[in-house]
């Protein structure tokens, strides 16, 4: 699946965009975070408050609990400061 | 009538004047028009600023807008909707979003560019980063948004 | 800085770009400009209207209005603030008036500019009277529009 | 002291301002429209329903209970339709 990065957390991980082939046992987004985590230093750091991390599985916003099964795209990035 | 809103995501500037006169001109159904303009600031909490860069995730962010647009359309008796936010670099005093809203009455007009633009500040994929004599920051989300935004959920 | 606000009231038509220009143009103060234009519908109740005429008390719309704009200044932390009524013969699709705010933040923009609009709704002395196929009408006052200007009273 | 009327109020008395000396014992505006009801049908006509009437002293809106006493301009209208 492909999965895209945005603001610091593009920033701390140092790529916008990669795909990834997490295991199987990896079924929410929340396990995803913590799958990243362990990936290096880098997504260690991006992701070092989780709680903060907000996410989107194709194009639409989703909480850490939703299943990732089927997702062509997942997104991370920080809370939205746009308008 | 089916009304169907007008929704640009983009680098270049906007023309309020031009984006009102789209709504209402030539028609004689419109009783209100609103329009709200989101500016650069020249500081950001008392610290000056030079620019902002507006860094987006441009599919979501369609989606995003079209969904909460739709869902204007749904809620209030509007006539016209238009949505434009900027990315990229904009310095102070240049404008950064526009939300047009236009019906037959004044409440509905002035409710939805509300409703778009408390949802345009919380829920549309856009980061905002200051460039400053102290280097460049990403400005941290604002609670008071997401209470603004949290008024208009359906109970 | 002391803010004060524009007021005009006047036969001719206005240019809403213009005026929200002249609020937000080579200032980096501002953050948001809120715009609200009132425009003739062709139709009043259902029925086809060729024009509204509106009458109005010279001296007392003047005091009116300076007195709710001053209002709206201690109310909000604005930056700028324009109200333009017009009076006379305006047909359908025509500007009726125009209220524009600039504040740092846009709740004070949008809250001062419903405040205001709620205010000449019930408290502006200016009378409209249509013209239709039936004859001419003076318009009657909407109790919806008292209950809207009453929510800005302090308790 | 001068009077004027507007919208309606004006049609019905026929014209939009005029110089009245009302007696001594005519203190309020409610007492002023009681006095203007009875100098002929026109007014008896534009003042036929006194609670719509609006009335303003010296430019500024009051209640039927205000004092007269001092006012060098009443107005006479009808609930106001700006905006």
């Amino acid at each position: 699946m492909k999965v895209k990065y945005f603001a610091w957390v593009r920033e701390r991980i140092g790529k916008a965009e990669e795909t990834i082939e997490p295991p199987a046992d990896v079924r929410t987004v929340d396990d995803l975070i913590g799958w990243l985590t362990a990936q290096g230093e880098a997504y260690a750091y991006a992701f070092e408050k989780p709680k903060v991390i907000r996410a989107a599985i194709d194009h639409a916003h989703v909480k850490a609990d939703a299943t990732i099964a089927g997702a062509r795209e997942i997104a991370f990035f920080p809370p939205m400061t746009g308008g | 009538m089916t009304v169907s809103a007008t929704i640009r995501i983009q680098e270049a500037d906007f023309d309020v004047a031009r984006e009102i006169a789209a709504l209402s001109q030539g028609r004689t159904d419109v009783g209100a028009v609103v329009s709200f303009s989101g500016i650069c600031r020249g500081a950001e909490q008392g610290e000056p600023i030079a620019a902002l860069t507006l860094e987006h995730y441009p599919d979501m962010a369609e989606a995003e807008i079209q969904r909460h647009a739709d869902d204007a359309l749904a809620r209030w008796p509007l006539q016209g909707l238009t949505v434009i936010h900027r990315f990229g670099r904009i310095e102070p005093g240049q404008n950064i979003v526009l939300v047009v809203t236009a019906s037959a009455h004044r409440q509905a007009a002035f409710e939805a560019a509300e409703f778009l633009m408390d949802y345009l500040k919380t829920n549309a994929p856009f980061w905002k980063r200051e460039e400053s004599a102290r280097g460049t920051n990403w400005i941290e989300a604002q609670d008071h948004d997401d209470v603004a935004a949290a008024r208009w959920t359906k109970s």
